[in-house]
């Protein structure tokens, strides 16, 4: 078999596929990098209420023009703008947030996922890389639901759903799901189902190519 | 009559010693207390620990105190971004000290060091290489890591409008890790956008009640320049 | 649309089960949010633990409900009070079990449970009868007892405005407990003296986030009656 | 020799004489009972800030008339008044403000004091006695300054400042000064030091009086 390195979803795809899954009235913090596309995507028929770690709950659309306020960044430090019912808070309170399991559902990006939910998304572990955790790993372990999107192969065809992380961990166990361009796992008790796939692969040829052991729905 | 106010930026920081610790407000450039962080850096001290969420951005402020050399030991969350290229060449080179602490874990430790709190149990970083050789316990089912309270000689703040007492408001996210900061450190200096007079801010908003601040000066309204990027 | 607006105090409490553990804001009568209590002693379960800073005064209120007999333990700093006599008659009976708690450690541990945090050491009460049979350590040079996080199922709390989205404002003193308590509980419900609309309130000045309240209800903007004393 | 209950000083007195060692600027709590009096003496030519422990800086005067406002207590659940530039907070900031050792100074009423400046002032320890402790404890251990005031015997003439409390405790060496009816005493590592005497007796005199071993300044 060739190396597949990408699936049937495109980036763009794969961030509807998240923002499906948002529900009315959630509230919902959006990682860096791919994670922050999901917001393009929030159905504009739902109610969903952004956190940013930086303290704000209420967070609007990217700030353009006369909206940019140096005093208004999201986590990745780029402006953005304020919703009716916005509230600002100190970075205590907002971590409180987190850690007390107050947010519905966080979405992460990943360098991998293991099938018992271990999240490795922060650091390479390269003897030269710097470190850098930000808020990673009180994002990992505090929502009531932590949704992984990432791509499901690396560039070079490694499997980023693994059985056993490799890279150092962010968190132990506490990724829900896992939106892919191949499909949407779900980590369970029982292993990983996969609840939806993408394309024209099957079930078995999902798990050929990952080398692992799922089920379905 | 109480005044904490300070002519100057310069004033505000003349006491800093040698070998103090500092915690110096702002997630990224929003909160940066810009103005305080030059009068320290042409105050000449060197030897200090600085406690900030991120390392510096670009060349100014905290990248110049970095690279002014005056600084031995950074507590942080987020050292690499896409403008930490001072952080970076010295971390490399071995000439800085990093103690690498997860953002709430961060908030949480300098809260509890404002609050007389001197350790907690939280769940952030428990089975990670951040946790080594810290305590562990399992409580109620959970697994939770000792992480002790911070403190510091000096906090360096900035917030939008201030009182002679010491009150303070701060806008939006520039917010951040100001009140926390201010209530940890037995100085606390806030740089403000603007002075109002006592009884101008409304008490139900005050965010810093002036018990947590020592000084406080005016550096008239300028904004920071918005960065891009982690 | 976001609505977690309810009808009435009645429909706001008719899921609270008996056994449930709630917390009521409130110092002495300021934040005591009195048409929540009264649902509840009307909705008629008993067995409940009770957070609360004191524990009841005079006959309404919250001591109504000792009286009817619908507490199984109270958890509070300050029960004595001089018009606290259905709580002292329950005690001395043996009729209430109490948990005795320093008041700053009492809102401590409900801000613990609110953010995620286990436990923590705090130097208040070491040394007395209050940290007897507590695990105490001695951090840099002084001496701490270990005390443990307070959640609840349910929250009652008052405010004075709140929004559809569940954002809170306090008036004065009457803020308390409420913000830490709304933190803690699963479902935390308020009574509000007036519901405005989305973005009416200012977002500096929000102090309990919707993010922490499940229901709220308009009382109509009664203020309770000043009671004097301890 | 009778017993000597009273000293020269009245309550007014010495709440008057505990506001003269309040210097300007001071951040000061007033605990429930004779230490409130001494808000009424307080020098109108200093600026001192009132906490309370229900959350606020910048009491003011007990209100009076219009002034009631039923959401505006202090801890013993007296109506007062705001103060320009005062703040409001909820409990943990509150607790957090005396506990961080932010109050400069603390004025307490006390049962017992002991000359190693245990403070006992919550409970009789009776065996009927109902225990409430309030923000007691708090307040021992969390200001920079502990002043205890209270008469130097009880009723039956027992002194109160004594080598070891034999009322339950409400912290452990935490009390600096001890302002009474008889003398201004500060509790110091090289023992007790009767900074201030009022009236007629001597050192010696006050020594015998009290049983304990004293100083002068």
């Amino acid at each position: 078999m060739t190396v597949r390195t990408r699936g049937p979803l495109t980036r763009d795809d794969m961030a509807r596929r998240v923002a499906d899954d948002i529900r009315e009235g959630a509230y919902v913090n959006l990682g860096i990098g791919l994670p922050t596309k999901v917001s393009d995507y929030l159905p504009s028929d739902r109610e969903i209420i952004l956190h940013t770690e930086n303290g704000m709950l209420g967070m609007g659309p990217a700030a353009v023009g006369d909206e940019i306020d140096p005093d208004l960044l999201n986590a990745g430090k780029i402006p953005v703008t304020e919703l009716p019912g916005a509230s600002y808070f100190h970075h205590a309170d907002s971590f409180g947030m987190m850690r007390g399991g107050h947010l519905d559902i966080c979405v992460l990006g990943a360098f991998q996922v293991s099938t018992s939910g271990d999240l490795a998304n922060w650091h390479t572990g390269g003897e030269d890389a710097i470190p850098a955790v930000g808020g990673a790993m009180d994002l990992a372990i505090g929502a009531k639901q932590v949704f992984v999107i990432m791509e499901l192969f690396t560039k070079e065809g490694a499997c980023k759903l693994v059985d056993e992380c490799s890279y150092p961990l962010t968190g132990i166990g506490c990724v829900d799901t896992v939106y892919t361009d191949y499909a949407v796992f779900d980590i369970t008790p029982r292993g990983v189902v996969a609840r939806e796939i993408f394309g024209e692969l099957g079930l078995d040829e999902l798990a050929e190519l990952t080398g692992l052991a799922l089920s379905a729905d | 009559m109480i005044s904490k106010i300070v002519e100057s930026a310069a004033t505000a920081v003349r006491d800093i010693p040698d070998g103090a610790t500092v915690m110096i407000g702002g997630f990224g450039t929003a909160g940066q207390p810009v103005e305080l962080i030059d009068a320290l850096l042409e105050h000449g001290v060197g030897d200090l620990t600085i406690v900030n969420n991120n390392a510096g951005n670009g060349t100014t402020g905290l990248a110049a105190l970095l690279g002014a050399g005056r600084v031995r030991k950074i507590i942080c969350s987020f050292p690499r971004q896409v403008d930490s290229q001072i952080f970076d060449g010295l971390y490399r080179a071995g000439q800085l000290e990093l103690e690498l602490v997860p953002q709430g874990t961060l908030a949480e430790r300098i809260r509890a060091g404002g609050a007389g709190i001197a350790a907690f149990f939280t769940p952030t970083a428990f089975g990670t290489t951040l946790a080594d050789g810290k305590e562990t316990r399992r409580i109620n089912g959970r697994d939770y890591v000792l992480e002790e309270a911070l403190t510091a000689d000096f906090a360096l703040i900035k917030a939008h409008e201030g009182d002679r007492l010491g009150n303070l408001v701060y806008r939006k996210t520039a917010r951040n890790f100001g009140p926390l900061m201010a209530s940890a450190a037995h100085t606390a200096i806030a740089q403000v956008n603007r002075i109002v007079e006592v009884g101008a801010l409304d008490p139900e908003a005050v965010v810093t009640p002036g018990i947590f601040v020592e000084r406080l000066v005016e550096v008239g309204g300028r904004l920071p320049l918005a960065t891009e990027g982690q």
